[in-house]
């Protein structure tokens, strides 16, 4: 019991690069390692090439319903309209024909930007107001494939969607109503 | 925030209920829980733990037979446009919910809620109900949940909303139309489903408006307007003990 | 040793200090609460497109119209009025708005089942396809058509006014049964009293929109009397105030403070039952004081007068009879508990108002009313002259829809099918037969005097719904087999030996042929709101599948594909009439139109009108003018029964020609059952065949049902002078039976009468639904009207002492 | 055996009997766990609270317990700051430990049944990111888990006193240290206890729709700021003094001279009368002019026996007026009986107090129409609140075992 209180090790300059290594490590841990463990990395049910689509608009694709409402990612139907049958040789579009539109099933595709159930989100009053889609959208013009869906493990929702904090800034810049009701339901 | 009456957008959202056109037939609390995905219990008999945003009071004029009568009283949130705040929006610790300065609506937002409950303390009106179980329902009866209000969890406080995805859903077509989106009209599902049409919904401030003339019309009170909560619901009856009830010691 | 500890702290202080500065903790927080929004077992409602499509609503026959909101096509998330329908112009009743709840409730039935076991065994059922199902019951009917046993197949419908109503009878005269029933309702007796005193069969109908003075005896008006849309939207109109006046003055004559009471203008309580004596105390004075209509009664009523009968024996006339001094005020105050001046004050302000129409319903739980009664409320509409053209009172008008084939039947067949009718057996005869669906049971207990060797419940769960249900189990002892229609596992579905389900009334093709006490004419179509599910089957379609397997005359007589194209053709005919035309606005006020208004039609032809009705709009025609309907001997509204002669029921008593007070007595010791039992309605507890679903069961008072408690309603006084304080237990007991209760002292009742809600006490179901209060059909009971032989019930004799 | 951790010179019961003790303690503390992980795991629907009745037991004791240890930012005032000018308060240097593990106990032990009485805890540092600057409950949560955490570094010093810990150089240095800079926390802790006792009365105050509640405005503030945070200086300081009689009686040693119990009397005595003359006004202001405003008479607030008007009595008269009398007068002073339950009946009155605040607020009807209600707590709200009281128990019998908490001990105990 008497010995301990001539052990010098763990004092002064040691312990000091001691607390460093461990300070330096948590760091490495919480920037790099951790953001890694928290996403994994899902992908789309099969490609979708929007270079490949360019013959048609967007708002082929992505229109307005008469009720305000947008319609986002199309579903199967739409696909349909043009592939019927294959129309080019891509697995990819194969996949389409045979495993969905034949079966007339729904393609699972996660939505990027997909919000949660509580928020309320029009497209219409953004495009009224001149808000341009790559203000929230990543630019699709020259996509060949879908990139990498990175869903939080915990959450479930998309790296890539966009947080309440960016719409609250977007609103009060513009002066525009920030109550909570004007987005949750 | 201004005094009562505030509203910068010259809108504000209130319902007026007339009880001698109610029949007591309650749909207008069975359409309201279909439109906001409102859970339910097995067993809906102990009303202090029942959810129910239009909730229906018996109100009676303590009479003997055969001189005896009552009336049934529909009463969704208040949404009181009492000065700086409403009741519950001023003590709610995490903004869960606020008074929407624009059009008076008091929203509640789930996921925000930490379900202290002080707002149903606050509220004397009892419009706010807390989630003591996990909202649950028969497999089958998932299918006919809405998208257009989200469901609600365990913990968490809700109340009538004046059917707020309604207005969002009307002003988001306006916006598409190109209309003005404060001058848009919508009903809350309670007033579209009440067969007697005894409930108005609309501008208060618009005198033209069914809800403006009618607020103004003799029969018209509120209820506990000694409070000071200034409600924006509005009811009419012909009977002076109905009146009576709705504000203590009238 | 010490060392590493020391070390480690350092490090781990350094650690701690670090993670600080990373995201870890503060992703980590705002996460947990994010994922604390989406629990696994908190669903997420499908998004997408949102579109509504309009039908018309087949819960309940009062014909509204209303519109489903769907996601993406595919699922129903909200049922609604429907504007543009003259019904119940955009308003909904709460088992509409409730609708869904049966469509996608979990009890409802996938896919035929047969029952492997002894009957009422839940683990007894066993699923079987469509095929099998058919092929047994179509193998039963034809082995018994071919032992010349026909007649023992029996069929109960709930469901009236729609042309499944007329695909049974067609059926069942194709296959030569009689037996071909409908649950009883207060319509049967209306019906007959329409075919004694007009020689119509045919319901009534009542201008109520455009009444300005409603005087009710007993009807609940705002609690499911007749089309109950239709009712809440009349009662707006009443209710339309100008200069501080209400546009129509109501009046409600009952024994209970019931809602219609409660809203009604004056409330007029009476002693349960005597109501029609209060009905006929007004006559008295209308004839006394020459208050009534008399160009009216002089030229179109029959028998107000002294008549001669066949005999040539001359007859006392109504006129005569109502100034009988037991008709008095004075006479009538003692029967009824009101007093005299008061009932002066009725019949004269009744007799001055311009556009008054007398309203009733003689019965509790819907049932026909004894039939004196239906006679005297008529009485005094007739001596109001309502009946005339343009008048508040007419006759549903028939809709021109397309006939069913002629049956290629000889006459003997047909006449003998009728006298075969098991409820036709009974002795004495009954002289004015019609409905009697509890003579049938009665019958059919006894097993003679031949068995029912199949019956086929559609629609409707007798089992619990209809009043004094253990007549319903009684009969089912006997019966052979028991075949089930219904779309959920109901009461009656748990003691079939084969369940055959129907699509749910939301999902399939019906239509309702004019609206229940409507005036002018209507008629509407029912289509899916959806694409019903692979295991259910339209039972119009498993009655043609029987039809042709049968084959001969049976199949001649059902020739249609499938239910939508029978329909389809039956749009035709109504098209091909060229009469009516389609309600495509809002607000139409058809109310408005008067019998002989022209209207034009607004459809091109068959399809265009099928294509309008299934898109959610009703076809509608001018209302009738009851007078020019009348097919008596004597041409006019017959006031006195000259009719009944004919019909066998000769008497030397005056009293059976004429409306009288009749009311029979119920069964039981006054001293050991003290005090009288009646059921009420309410608009928030289905009372039919269908349960209440948990969005109404919300709305219901926790002092008319706590946990599985009903409480029973008792005045204070009476629940005093019993000892009982409000929800004290309580053992209710009937000569029917006992069931626990407890007590809600209700100053709206009546002293010495106990009230009890209709609806309640099911079995079945889900734990949303089941082990809810007791049953009111299981203790009230039904007595036998003697000239009509239709069950009816005003009071049931009962005992509440402490539990 | 645990001989070596044991203050010197003083003396303690044996260990096995100390351990039996402790763990009766720890069982009770464990069965409260228990039920508070039911209602985590299970939600609040096994608790007696309802729609009707929002707040309940755990809130009535977390206002209790608060109120109660605000004996130990009080006490830490009065020491360490007024002592200065009022050398008589120097003579609570005796207690200035008891108190501060005493109000430690309460805090802590406060927090967690708060953690208990939200429907979604893994939310509950939402306050803290989405604060709403008007909520009393706001304020409430940042003063209380502040002054915890205050209270905590008030703690640590005395801990570090322990004679083996003490010998650790860096931890008798860091503990020497914290003693020096003692005065500033205790009074940030003066500062922020004030704040949220007056909030935690503003909790209540200004619930402007439920008139039993509600006090109209005092400056910015609703009375019932001042009322609370009187209420508690003038109860925490006798709940201190009560904890150190208990602990005397059980030990069976003096700690304290008596002269200390006399000083608290007199503090509690002048705080308590101050208190309860302003509580008269308010109640009368309230029930002749405050209420009648909203149409409520005094009778419409009171329904016996649950929500009688005896809760009013016992807690104005018996357990107000009464101990202050007492207190005031010397004789009173000097007689340990008359002192202590005057004590106690100071606690029990600001618990009525906290009670009647929160609970019989929400039983009466405040719409014509409503009717009342009786909300019963459950197990499930017990069990944490008898496993708070354990808690406090448990932690300050071991403080006392291995802690110098009382300088005065030793001499007061001269070992024959």
């Amino acid at each position: 019991m008497k010995e301990e209180n001539n052990n010098t090790s763990g004092k002064g300059v040691m312990g000091g690069i001691i607390f460093f290594a461990g300070f330096i490590l948590a760091l490495i841990v919480g920037w790099v390692v951790f953001p890694n463990l928290l996403y994994s990395q899902k992908m789309q049910p099969m490609n979708f090439s929007h270079v490949a689509h360019q013959d048609s608009t967007c708002e082929d694709c992505h229109a307005f319903r008469p009720d305000g409402t947008f319609t986002g990612v199309p579903r199967v139907e739409k696909c349909k309209e043009c592939h019927e049958s294959p129309m080019g040789n891509t697995e990819d579009e194969r996949r389409l024909v045979e495993d969905f539109i034949q079966k007339d099933l729904e393609i699972p595709w996660r939505i990027y930007s997909w919000q949660p159930d509580n928020v309320f989100y029009s497209h219409a009053p953004h495009k009224a107001k001149g808000v341009e889609c790559v203000t929230c959208h990543r630019d699709v013009s020259k996509e060949k494939s879908l990139p990498v869906f990175k869903e939080n493990r915990l959450t479930g929702y998309s790296k890539q969607t966009m947080g309440m904090i960016a719409c609250e800034d977007c609103h009060a810049e513009r002066g525009v109503n920030n109550e909570c009701g004007l987005c949750h339901k | 925030m201004s005094e009562a009456g505030h509203s910068k957008s010259g809108v504000l959202y209130g319902m007026v209920i007339d009880l001698d056109k109610c029949t007591g037939c309650t749909a207008c609390s069975v359409a309201c829980q279909a439109e906001n995905n409102v859970s339910f219990l097995p067993d809906e008999s102990n009303k202090v733990r029942s959810i129910t945003w239009m909730e229906i009071y018996w109100l009676q004029n303590g009479k003997d037979y055969p001189d005896y009568q009552f009336t049934y009283l529909p009463r969704p949130c208040m949404h009181c446009n009492s000065p700086h705040h409403s009741p519950c929006t001023f003590v709610c610790p995490v903004n869960a919910t606020q008074r929407d300065e624009e059009n008076g609506i008091v929203s509640h937002i789930y996921p925000r809620c930490i379900g202290c409950r002080y707002c149903m303390v606050a509220c004397p009106y009892h419009a706010r109900r807390f989630n003591w179980y996990d909202p649950s329902w028969p497999q089958t009866m998932e299918t006919m949940l809405s998208p257009e209000v989200s469901t609600r969890m365990r913990g968490v406080v809700e109340k009538c909303t004046f059917c707020n995805h309604r207005l969002l859903q009307a002003r988001s077509k306006a916006f598409a139309d190109g209309t003005d989106p404060n001058a848009v009209i919508y009903t809350p599902a309670c007033a579209a489903a009440c067969p007697t049409k005894a409930i108005a919904f609309g501008n208060l401030l618009d005198a033209k408006s069914d809800v403006g003339k009618l607020s103004k019309d003799p029969r018209a009170f509120r209820i506990l307007e000694k409070l000071k909560t200034e409600p924006k619901v509005y009811y009419l009856s012909k009977h002076q003990w109905v009146h009576k009830l709705g504000d203590k010691g009238m | 040793m010490k060392l590493g500890r020391r070390a480690f702290l350092q490090f781990a202080a350094g650690a701690v200090g670090g993670t600080l500065l990373t995201p870890i903790p503060w992703q980590l927080m705002d996460d947990s609460a994010i994922w604390s929004q989406n629990w696994w077992f908190r669903p997420s409602p499908e998004r997408g497109e949102i579109t509504k499509v309009a039908t018309t609503c087949m819960l309940c026959d009062g014909g509204c119209g209303i519109q489903a909101r769907l996601v993406n096509k595919n699922r129903a998330i909200l049922l609604e009025g429907n504007p543009k329908n003259p019904v119940n112009a955009g308003g909904i009743c709460p088992l509409g708005a409730a609708g869904l709840q049966f469509f996608y409730a979990p009890y409802r039935i996938a896919q035929p089942m047969k029952q492997t076991k002894k009957r009422g065994d839940a683990g007894g059922f066993q699923y079987i396809n469509w095929d099998e199902a058919i092929a047994i019951v179509s193998a039963k009917l034809a082995q018994l058509k071919a032992e010349g046993k026909a007649k023992t197949v029996a069929c109960v419908s709930g469901q009236r006014r729609s042309s499944m109503d007329d695909m049974w009878r067609q059926f069942f005269m194709a296959y030569s049964s009689p037996n071909f029933f409908r649950m009883p309702a207060q319509t049967d007796s209306l019906e007959l009293a329409s075919t004694l005193t007009l020689g119509q069969h045919a319901p009534f109908a009542f201008a109520l929109e455009s009444a300005t003075y409603v005087l009710s005896f007993g009807a609940n008006l705002l609690e499911g009397w007749g089309a109950p849309g239709r009712m809440q939207a009349a009662y707006r109109l009443w209710r339309q105030e100008s200069g501080g006046k209400m546009r129509t003055k109501v009046v409600q004559v009952e024994s209970r403070c019931s809602m219609t009471a409660c809203k009604a203008d004056q409330w007029v309580a009476v002693t349960p039952g005597a109501e029609a004596a209060l009905a006929l105390g007004i006559a008295h004075i209308l004839v006394k004081e020459n208050l009534f209509d008399s160009d009216f009664v002089k030229s179109y009523v029959f028998g107000f007068e002294d008549w001669t009968d066949a005999q040539g024996k001359s007859r006392m006339g109504f006129k005569n009879l109502i100034q009988l001094p037991q008709y008095a005020p004075e006479e009538t105050a003692k029967l009824t508990g009101v007093e005299a001046s008061k009932i002066r004050e009725l019949a004269k302000e009744f007799a001055a108002s311009s556009n008054a129409v007398v309203v009733w319903s003689d019965s509790s739980a819907n049932l026909p009313g004894n039939i004196y009664h239906d006679l005297s409320y008529l009485a005094l509409n007739a001596l109001k002259g309502n009946l005339k053209s343009g008048g508040t009172v007419s006759l549903v008008p028939s809709v021109p829809l397309e006939p069913l084939p002629e049956l290629q039947l000889d006459a003997v067949a047909k006449r003998g099918l009728e006298e075969l009718r098991l409820d036709r057996q009974q002795s004495p005869k009954i002289p004015v037969p019609g409905n009697d669906f509890y003579a049938f049971l009665d019958a059919a207990s006894k097993g003679a005097p031949y068995p029912v060797n199949v019956l086929m419940v559609h629609e409707a769960n007798p089992v619990h719904s209809l009043p004094e249900n253990k007549l319903f189990q009684a009969a089912l002892e006997k019966v052979g087999f028991l075949v089930s229609f219904s779309s959920y596992m109901d009461e009656t579905a748990q003691q079939a030996d084969l369940i055959l389900p129907n699509h749910m009334a939301l999902e399939r093709y019906d239509d309702a042929i004019g609206a229940p006490g409507v005036p002018h004419a209507y008629y509407a179509v029912a289509s899916p709101i959806l694409k019903p599910g692979p295991g259910t089957k339209h039972t119009g379609e498993v009655v043609l599948a029987l039809a042709k397997s049968l084959g001969g005359n049976v199949g001649a007589a059902l020739p249609w594909k499938d239910y939508q194209s029978y329909l389809q053709k039956r749009v035709e005919g109504l098209a091909a009439s060229k009469k009516g035309a389609v309600a495509e606005k809002p607000d139409m006020e058809l109310w408005k139109l008067q019998p002989g208004d022209l209207i034009s039609a607004n459809y091109k032809d068959g399809a265009d009108l099928w294509k309008k009705l299934t898109s959610g709009s009703s076809w509608y025609d001018a209302p009738v003018d009851a007078m020019q309907e009348v097919e008596t001997a004597s041409g006019k509204f017959e006031i006195a029964l000259s009719s009944l002669e004919s019909k066998g029921l000769i008497s030397a008593s005056e009293l059976v020609y004429l409306p009288h007070f009749a009311r029979l007595s119920p069964s039981g010791d006054e001293k050991e059952f003290p005090l009288l039992l009646v059921s009420y309605p309410t608009m928030n507890i289905a009372n039919g065949y269908l349960p209440n679903p948990i969005f109404m069961t919300k709305t219901v008072w926790d002092f008319v049902l706590k946990g599985k408690d009903l409480f029973v309603e008792l005045n204070p006084q009476t629940a005093q002078s019993l000892g009982m304080a409000e929800g004290s237990r309580a053992l209710l007991r009937t000569p029917q039976g006992e069931v626990p209760v407890r007590v809600h002292l209700f100053p709206g009742a009546r002293a010495g009468v106990v009230y009890i809600v209709e609806g309640l006490g099911h079995t079945a179901y889900d734990q949303y639904i089941q082990d809810k209060g007791v049953n009111a059909n299981s203790i009230i009971e039904v007595q036998l009207d003697p000239v009509t032989g239709l069950g009816t019930v005003w009071a049931t004799r009962a005992q509440l002492r402490r539990a | 055996m645990d001989k070596a951790l044991i203050p010197d010179g003083v003396k303690r019961c044996p260990l096995p009997i100390f351990a039996l003790w402790a763990l009766l303690l720890t069982a009770v503390v464990g069965w409260g766990v228990w039920a508070g992980g039911m209602v985590l795991y299970k939600a609040m629907n096994i608790t007696g609270l309802n729609d009707y009745f929002g707040f309940g037991f755990y809130i009535t004791i977390d206002l209790a317990i608060i109120a109660l240890g605000a004996g130990a930012f009080f006490t830490g005032f009065l020491y360490y700051g007024l002592s200065r000018f009022f050398p008589a308060f120097k003579e609570l240097s005796k207690v200035i430990n008891l108190s501060v593990v005493v109000g430690f106990l309460c805090y802590t032990g406060a927090i967690v049944i708060l953690l208990l009485e939200l429907g979604q805890p893994l939310r509950s540092w939402f306050p803290y990111w989405h604060p709403n600057v008007h909520s009393m409950l706001t304020e409430v949560i940042f003063c209380i888990t502040c002054y915890a955490i205050v209270l905590t570094i008030e703690y640590i010093p005395i801990i570090l006193e322990n004679r083996k810990i003490n010998e650790v150089r860096g931890a008798h240095v860091f503990g020497h240290t914290l003693h020096e800079l003692m005065a500033i926390f205790a009074l940030t802790g003066t500062f922020l206890s004030f704040f949220h006792q007056g909030s935690l009365g503003g909790v209540a105050g200004v619930l402007f729709a439920r008139p039993f509640a509600f006090r109209t405005g005092f400056f910015i503030w609703p009375w019932t700021f001042f009322l609370f945070v009187l209420s508690a200086i003038a109860s925490g300081p006798g709940f201190t003094a009560l904890v150190c009689r208990a602990l005397e009686k059980v030990s069976g040693r003096k700690l304290v001279d008596r002269s200390v119990y006399d000083l608290f009397g007199k503090i509690v005595g002048v705080l308590l009368s101050v208190y309860i003359v302003l509580k008269i006004i308010d109640t009368l202001y309230w029930a002749f002019v405050l209420a009648p405003s909203f149409g409520f008479k005094l009778s419409d607030f009171y329904l016996g026996p649950y929500y009688g008007i005896w809760l009013l009595v016992a807690e104005i008269l018996i357990c107000g007026v009464l101990p202050a009398a007492i207190l005031l007068s010397p004789k009173g002073r000097s007689s340990n009986g008359l002192l202590f339950s005057s004590f106690i009946l100071v606690c029990i009155g600001v618990t009525i107090n906290r009670f009647v605040m929160t609970v019989q607020a929400l039983a009466t009807p405040v719409m014509p129409f409503d009717r009342w209600e009786i909300y019963i707590p459950t197990i499930y709200e017990w069990a944490p609140g008898f496993a708070l009281i354990a808690y406090i128990i448990l932690v300050i019998s071991i403080s006392y075992r291995y802690l110098p908490l009382f300088p005065r001990e030793k001499e007061l105990n001269p070992v024959r």
